[in-house]
């Protein structure tokens, strides 16, 4: 071929993209390569890119020693097991129930439509911090303080914003013709939502899931005001590798980061074409 | 039930009581701790007494808390309590007067007359129990103080040789200091005890960040042993602000002590030289000696997690000299334990036996063992005392030095104003004087907006 | 089955009324072709007859049964959409058959039906495929098949060849219109070609800005256009049509003409008859002039383009600044070649100034 | 009795599921679920802060609190040290959503095309957004330390000098801007990148037939597609990065002095430090206004550009 | 200007031949339309002679000068696309005048140029707008301004009127027309349109398949198809074609027929003579052929579908299981009638097994 067509570039753009992406990449793989470190190693400037890599720091997430020399569980697989079901349950209810709102929302306008889209977004204006007090005082009295329901909710009203916002734009966006069409075939309207809406709208669903489980799985401060001994989740464990005795533990501060970072990885990963696909086709008519 | 921070102390007063301790009373009494990372321990917990949550019965809490939490009636007055309890009282005086003063009464009563009253007298009101006590001393590297080549350019430049043995530190002052900080700065191409550096190496650091209390806790030392002071809320309402906080002394002592940061790591320009971090560089080997607290000693000498772990000695803080004599005043660390005031009667018995033991002289000595402290003067008058661990001896010694911050519930705005106050002075942008008259002139106001100051 | 009938039938949307008291009816086994300009109001008609737009007077009714309250799924009309409106993530197969469900038939009877359509729509190589895999000549089959697969109350076609080729077209034509006999139900198919109006319907009815201008048989609205507007939109090449004036009355007939020539047309050719002084049009398909003698003739028109069509040619004529169009058979003249262009008598429309018929309907054209 | 046969049809279940399913309330069914939870979870304590910004309240004290109008809002107004933080606040906002901008536009465009790897690349550079403000914030601090620090290793390569990035106000602002940005700029790219895909190739080969120069092609192709996408990480980005808290308070804790402490640091200091909880409630609605006009902006724009577009 | 060159080109897409082995010239006062079924390949051909899709093979060159390895912005080339590619963010005025900034214009001049094609292309009230504000008609008509506003080396465009109503195109075709008559450059035409490749070409390819069956006049084409499928796609209605075998031959001339029918055909009919037992097809146009005598008769055709077409009927016969038609002005029998169909001896086109002519090009249709 004498010339390419414009979306395709070569191993030459490979190279240039390539390079980008490893600087930009390097702080993680900074934090990634620290997780196999002992501290000294961490610590050495100048930097170690080669050492005897340790699998210390993963064994101690998971297991410690005691002061009576027992090796005990630290309990850090109840966290990670916390973080996906909460994550997972409040990231599929916002999803569920984002999801009719934003269809009602786009199909059957209400009265000042705009006004409840847009106090539906002020709700993820402010500050965490500055809502705590309010929240933690709702939170006491209905007794929903360290329970999984109560974070669950907490968290599918976070994420309940951005799914109506983004799965709006994505129901705006469909051929409605298709739905007047199964409609006219006999369908009942919840069989048109479930049998054609919803499926056009699978990237979108994805694009909002990996959206919402980023910001639902890193959250951080009310998962530290709102869980117990029980509920809590890994960022509050990570935070607990910090001002212990020695500091920062970055070893198994980073054992932890990159054991953490693996799943929403994962999960990005796999829904990658759908996240492309999905952003492209939620916003562009905006 | 305990809200403690996530670390090793507390954790081994959970791992201990997993193992030991029965409620004497026969009941099903568990000790139930909730850890929270460090970094966040006063937001939880502040939000969750101030939500009035009552999820805890038992709260460790820092002693600059007291009168906040106090005044918000959150923490249980326990006088009635010691008073019927002798057990209780016999703890009261063992335990350290300066700990008490610090870790249990509000009003604020000054150790001395704790000391006066042996311990328990039924006018001071009393509130918390020492958890883990703390006060900060001198790690140095003795490859270095003791290197004869090195000890031999220090006498000529100086006059003096390097203390090497932790008893030389006994005498020394804050103008050593200076001067050990001066000669161990090296640049990477120097030579440092006969081997050539491939990267810079600092004389001393000391703790001067901005978060949390950091060069509060390092500058009040200075300030008290200058002659200065802080705001005293023992005298309240009487005790002044304005030519106290920004008298001469502590004006000279801030002076001093900003002087000494030229020879610390330049970590100390951002402000952000905080525990850690100096305990960080120190494990690297990149300081000769620093001044941290106890409880940041045990990973120095651990051969996994620091460099310089074999060739670390501990020694007294240095002090100044002021009448002849060394003043090593410094500020108290570590946290009482308190209950709360929401708890039934039962639950207050339980947590008292809960206390009892943990302050018996034999869960303290495998507290201490564990590499922990404690506040019982039984305990450091044990003659293996100093043995437990290399450190022993100085936390020991420098326990009657210690005083502490204030109490009162405006304390943490007028450590947060402070704090920037001495940040700005710590990174250039302010002189000292600048510094303490413009935190001088903000407490003043402050307290005399709260009715704590005529 | 039963009629279709719409009553006063109005739409409006905001301020801007999109249709304007409609009145219809079609017989069950009757296709109305609803033919018109675009943005006139079809898809809005025929949207209301489905029960997807409310109506905003009037009513629509199955067999004397008002069913303007009913929603869309339970009125059991089968419509094929404009933009085919294909269930982007069922295969062909699947969007054939969909409607079904709702009719409840057994394995067998709906394995036949979609033979039966698939093949009739030449679809069978692509039962298995997905809708953003097929051309869109393939697509807008899908569509019309899921329609006719389905025996509804009432059949409604948007548009349903607009993007297939000549050969498959005329193709499709013939298939759709022989399922229609025997289904007997009563269809309306909006179109904008008229080729395909005048084909499949058999009746038309020709709209503009939301009104009906004209219904009646493809030869009666082609033969016999109520006004200016009908007569410029049906028939292809267009017909010509020219402004002149009504010049008085004499024995013969009714003399019009412009300044440049003037004829005599009987008075038996007039159903109401023109002033003296009104301003008329008049209008001749190019099939019916020549440049052969003929009774009306258009004395020096110069040809500005010769369009070869197949067989014919469209020769397009400047007379004295209105275009007048011929098709011809035989050969073109040179450009700018000046001829006489000949109007068979019979073949002449006159409209008034309003753009209202004046010539009756009895003269074949 | 016409009344009762309707009567009972609503209070039946099944009745009711008819009521609740008719297609004029489908619209609310649907809508309550989502309402119902914002109100409860978010919207009550909103309120409820809200109305505290009128009283004298503070957490730590039991006096009953006092109705004090509008005094928090007006001493909060007449607060130089409050002004100062929102200079900061939108020193940072602005340099940090600019950075994102510029940032993420570049990676777009490089990652625009398809070339081999990309799917691997892209994951590359996407993963920062992934992490946890606890991990950013504890690595870069360390990144920026001037002894055990990359940043300052790597720039004392060059001038033999250790590196104190966040000395200086300057550079301490720099320091928290530049992690934030890193940390975003994937969440724009992903946005442009989106807008990028989305254009048609034909129009690029217009531009091609038409001989139009690169810039004419960026400027009258590239970005008229990617603007809508531009405002919308813009809106996004700039709401988040107003409340950056932890960022802020893990890098630089507001030093040095008070030259970083952001906005929502302060309120942070005010409810919880100071225990002034209703002048923190006062704060938050202050800055809950700001955003709100920023966003009313925003959608004022996109709302201009639609009604261009119909 | 210079004549536009394409010699053996192909394009493989993958494993895919689209175009294989073309060869065409366009002389600079040529318009060209190429004609031909979906997917055949047309677009892909004007896509590499504009520069935007590399050739596989073979090369295209201007007035002998091989471009091929020249890329579409070098090359100065004007294309009008299938669907617009009209800049979104600007307004009609802006798209129209983008192409001239690489012409370096005064100001004056460009003004000039915009005017003109305004006014030829009637867009002179839209000029302000922006694509999105205008209808597909004015759309496409501004992607075409876009075009000959320019002075390339050549002109391509790709299904330029498609999206027109009746009466715009025929006129914008004659507008068009003029314009390139001026401008006397090479122009490629793309279409499905028959009407509008007969009426805007001065030769037709036929296309299918990637390949070309036949290059001519339009009446050439239509008159003489080259195979059965120009014969086929080639005017509307569809040329009737019908099964066969060659009989034989005596003096007369060449027997040709079916079990049902059987006709001498005079040996000068045929350019090639078929011999005995070979099979063929014979055509004939629905015009050619009437219910009134004719050298050549079908008997026992049973009508099954009359459509109305305006002025005429088109009548579908089953003759025998092979289908006819026939265009008559005069009245349609009643459906299942069986009629005589009679076909002119001149209008009969013969062609081989394989699809190929036999008939000789000099009979007048
Ligand atoms: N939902 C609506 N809101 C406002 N106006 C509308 C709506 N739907 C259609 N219209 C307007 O009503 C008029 C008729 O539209 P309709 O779709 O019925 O036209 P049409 O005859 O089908 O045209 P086409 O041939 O282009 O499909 C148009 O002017 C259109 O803009
Ligand atoms: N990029 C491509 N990759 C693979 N196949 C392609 C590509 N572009 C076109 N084709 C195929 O090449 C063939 C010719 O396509 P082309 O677009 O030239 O058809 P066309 O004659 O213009 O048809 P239409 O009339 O539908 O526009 C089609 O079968 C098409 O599917
Ligand atoms: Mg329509
Ligand atoms: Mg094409």
């Amino acid at each position: 071929m004498s010339f390419r067509k414009h979306n395709e570039g070569g191993w030459g753009q490979t190279l240039v993209s390539g390079l980008v992406a490893v600087i930009y990449f390097a702080p993680v793989f900074w934090m990634i390569l620290t997780a196999f470190k002992t501290r000294q190693d961490a610590l050495a400037i100048p930097p170690k890119l080669i050492f005897t890599p340790t699998l210390e720091n993963f064994r101690s997430v998971f297991v410690e020693v005691t002061s009576s020399g027992e090796v005990v569980s630290t309990g850090a697989w109840l966290y990670f097991a916390n973080s996906a079901f909460i994550a997972g349950a409040s990231v599929l209810l916002a999803l569920i129930i984002g999801t009719l709102a934003a269809y009602a929302f786009s199909r059957y306008p209400l009265k000042g439509n705009d006004t409840y889209l847009f106090i539906i977004l002020t709700t993820r204006m402010l500050p965490p911090i500055v809502v705590i007090i309010p929240i933690f005082l709702l939170f006491r009295i209905t007794g929903l303080s360290g329970t999984y329901i109560g974070i669950i909710l907490l968290y599918t009203s976070f994420n309940l914003p951005f799914s109506i916002w983004m799965m709006k734009s994505f129901f705006d966006d469909l051929d409605r013709e298709v739905e007047d069409s199964a409609r006219m075939d006999g369908s009942s309207d919840w069989a048109v939502f479930g049998r054609i809406v919803l499926p056009q709208v699978l990237a979108g669903l994805a694009a909002t899931l990996v959206f919402a489980l980023i910001l639902t799985w890193n959250e951080f401060i009310f998962a530290l005001l709102l869980t117990g001994p029980e509920t809590r989740t890994v960022p509050v464990a990570i935070a607990s590798t910090i001002g212990g005795s020695i500091g920062v533990d970055w070893g198994k501060l980073s054992a932890m980061i990159t054991l953490f970072l693996i799943p929403v990885f994962i999960v990005t990963f796999a829904l990658q074409n759908q996240l492309l696909r999905g952003v492209t086709f939620g916003t562009i008519r905006k | 039930r305990m809200a403690a921070p996530d670390w090793g102390p507390t954790r081994f007063m959970q791992d201990y009581a997993n193992e030991t301790y029965t409620a004497p009373s026969g009941n099903n009494v568990t000790l139930e701790i909730d850890f929270i990372p460090w970094a966040n321990f006063f937001d939880r917990v502040n939000a969750s007494l101030n939500s009035g949550e009552q999820k805890y019965q038992m709260i460790v809490s820092d002693s600059q808390w007291l009168g906040n939490f106090v005044e918000a009636g959150h923490f249980l007055k326990l006088n009635e309590y010691i008073e019927a309890d002798p057990e209780l009282q016999a703890i009261m005086q063992d335990v350290h007067p300066a700990l008490v003063a610090g870790f249990s009464t509000y009003p604020h009563v000054p150790a001395e007359e704790i000391e006066a009253a042996g311990g328990y007298a039924p006018d001071i009101s009393y509130y918390g129990f020492p958890q883990f006590p703390d006060a900060y001393f001198t790690y140095y590297r003795n490859d270095l103080f003791c290197d004869e080549a090195e000890n031999a350019a220090f006498e000529e430049q100086y006059g003096a040789p390097l203390p090497c043995e932790p008893a030389d530190w006994d005498d020394v002052t804050w103008e050593d200091w200076g001067n050990y900080g001066a000669f161990f700065t090296r640049t990477a191409g120097e030579t440092l005890a006969g081997e050539t550096l491939s990267e810079d190496v600092y004389g001393i650091a000391y703790q001067a960040g901005k978060p949390l209390d950091f060069s509060t806790m390092q500058i009040n030392a200075f300030l008290w042993q200058w002659g200065g002071g802080i705001w005293d809320e023992s005298n309240e309402p009487e005790a002044q602000v304005m030519g106290v906080v920004n008298s001469p002394e502590n004006i000279e002592a801030f002076e001093t002590y900003l002087s000494l940061l030229d020879y610390a790591p330049p970590i100390a320009q951002t402000g952000q030289m905080g525990i850690f971090e100096i305990q960080d560089l120190y494990m690297q080997g990149k300081i000769a000696a620093i001044i941290d607290w106890a409880a940041l000693a045990a990973p120095v000498v651990d051969p996994a997690t620091s460099s310089v772990a074999d060739v670390t000695s501990f020694a007294m803080m240095p002090g100044h000299m002021r009448d002849g004599e060394i003043d090593r005043s410094a500020n108290l660390g570590g946290q009482p334990f308190v209950l709360t005031s929401w708890n039934d009667e039962t639950v207050t018995r339980e947590a008292l036996d809960v206390v009892k033991w943990w302050l018996s002289e034999e869960t303290q000595i495998a507290a201490v063992k564990a590499g922990g402290q404690s506040g019982l003067q039984s305990v450091m008058n044990n003659p293996e005392y100093d043995s437990w661990s290399p450190w022993n001896e100085y936390f020991r010694r420098s326990l009657p030095w210690q005083k502490d911050l204030w109490h009162v519930p405006e304390m943490f705005e007028m450590l947060t104003q402070q704090q920037e106050e001495f940040d700005r002075a710590i990174t250039g942008q302010i002189s000292a004087e600048e510094a303490l008259n413009n935190v001088a002139e903000f407490q003043d106001e402050l307290l005399r907006d709260a009715g704590r100051l005529d | 089955m039963s009629e279709l009938t719409l009553t006063k039938v109005s739409k409006q949307f905001g301020g801007f009324r999109a249709v304007e008291d409609i009145d219809l009816t079609v017989a069950p086994d009757e296709v109305l072709c609803l033919l018109g300009p675009s943005g006139c109001g079809k898809t809005t008609t025929l949207r209301m007859i489905a029960g997807l737009e409310s109506v905003s007077h009037g009513s629509v009714a199955f067999g004397g049964r008002d069913l303007s309250a009913l929603p869309a799924q339970d009125r059991n009309v089968a419509m094929a959409f404009q933009f085919y409106a294909l269930y982007p993530d069922l295969t062909v197969e699947e969007n054939l058959v969909f409607p079904l469900a709702a009719e409840g038939l057994d394995a067998r009877e709906r394995q036949a039906r979609l033979d039966h359509v698939a093949s009739v729509l030449q679809l069978g190589g692509v039962l298995q495929r997905r809708p953003h895999e097929l051309s869109e000549g393939e697509k807008q089959r899908v569509a019309v098949g899921r329609c006719i697969i389905r025996r509804p109350n009432a059949f409604l076609f948007d548009e349903p060849l607009s993007r297939l080729d000549v050969a498959l077209r005329e193709d499709m034509r013939g298939s759709i219109r022989r399922i229609l006999a025997t289904l007997n139900r009563p269809t309306v198919i909006v179109t904008h070609d008229q080729l395909e109006a005048m084909t499949m319907g058999d009746r038309i009815a020709v709209m503009r800005d939301g009104g009906i201008e004209q219904v009646g048989t493809p030869q009666d609205v082609f033969d016999y256009p109520d006004n200016t507007f009908v007569a410029g939109f049906i028939g292809t090449p267009q017909m010509t049509l020219l402004d002149g004036t009504c010049l008085g009355a004499d024995d013969g007939g009714i003399v019009i003409g412009t300044d440049h020539a003037r004829w005599t047309v009987p008075h038996a050719h007039f159903h109401r008859r023109p002033c003296k002084g009104d301003r008329l049009t008049f209008g001749f398909r190019p099939r019916a002039a020549s440049l052969e003698a003929g009774a009306l003739g258009l004395d020096g028109c110069r040809l500005v383009l010769s369009e070869h069509m197949g067989a014919e040619k469209l020769l397009h004529f400047d007379w004295h600044g209105q275009a007048v169009r011929v098709l011809t058979q035989s050969r073109a003249p040179e450009v700018d070649a000046l001829r006489r262009v000949g109007v068979d008598l019979r073949a002449l429309h006159v409209f008034d100034g309003d753009g209202r018929r004046l010539s009756v309907k009895g003269i074949p054209q | 009795m016409h009344l009762p046969a309707a009567f009972t049809a609503r209070t039946s279940g099944r009745g009711i599921l008819r009521w609740l399913n008719a297609p004029e309330r489908r619209g609310p069914l649907l809508v309550a679920p989502a309402i119902l939870t914002l109100l409860l979870v978010n919207i009550l304590p909103l309120l409820w802060s809200f109305g505290l910004s009128f009283f004298n309240y503070r957490a730590n004290r039991m006096a009953t609190p006092r109705f004090d109008g509008l005094e928090n809002y007006v001493d909060l107004l007449g607060d130089d040290r409050v002004w100062e933080r929102f200079v900061t606040t939108g020193l940072i906002v602005t340099g940090s959503v600019g950075l994102q901008l510029v940032v993420g536009f570049g990676l777009a465009m490089l990652f625009a095309r398809k070339f081999p790897l990309r799917r691997v690349l892209l994951m590359l550079v996407l993963t920062p957004m992934m992490l946890s403000f606890v991990s950013v914030g504890i690595f870069f601090k360390l990144f920026y330390d001037p002894t055990l620090g990359l940043l300052s290793w790597f720039v004392a390569m060059f001038t033999g000098e250790p590196f104190a990035i966040m000395a200086t106000p300057a550079g301490a602002i720099w320091a928290i801007v530049i992690a934030d940005a890193w940390m975003w700029s994937p969440f724009v790219m992903l946005l442009v990148l989106a807008g990028l895909v989305s254009v048609p190739d034909y129009l690029y080969e217009a531009a091609q037939v038409d001989r139009a120069s690169h810039w004419r092609r960026f400027k009258t192709i590239t970005f008229p597609y990617v603007k809508g996408l531009i405002l919308l990480a813009l809106l996004f980005r700039t709401i988040e990065t107003f409340k950056t808290f932890e960022l802020v308070y893990l890098i630089t804790a507001g030093g040095p002095g008070t030259a970083t402490e952001t906005i929502a640091v302060y309120a942070y200091r005010l409810g919880f430090q100071n225990f002034r909880t209703s002048e923190a409630s006062a704060m938050a609605y202050l800055i809950l206004f700001i955003v709100i006009v920023l966003t009313s902006l925003y959608l004022y724009l996109v709302k201009q550009r639609n009604s261009e577009e119909v």
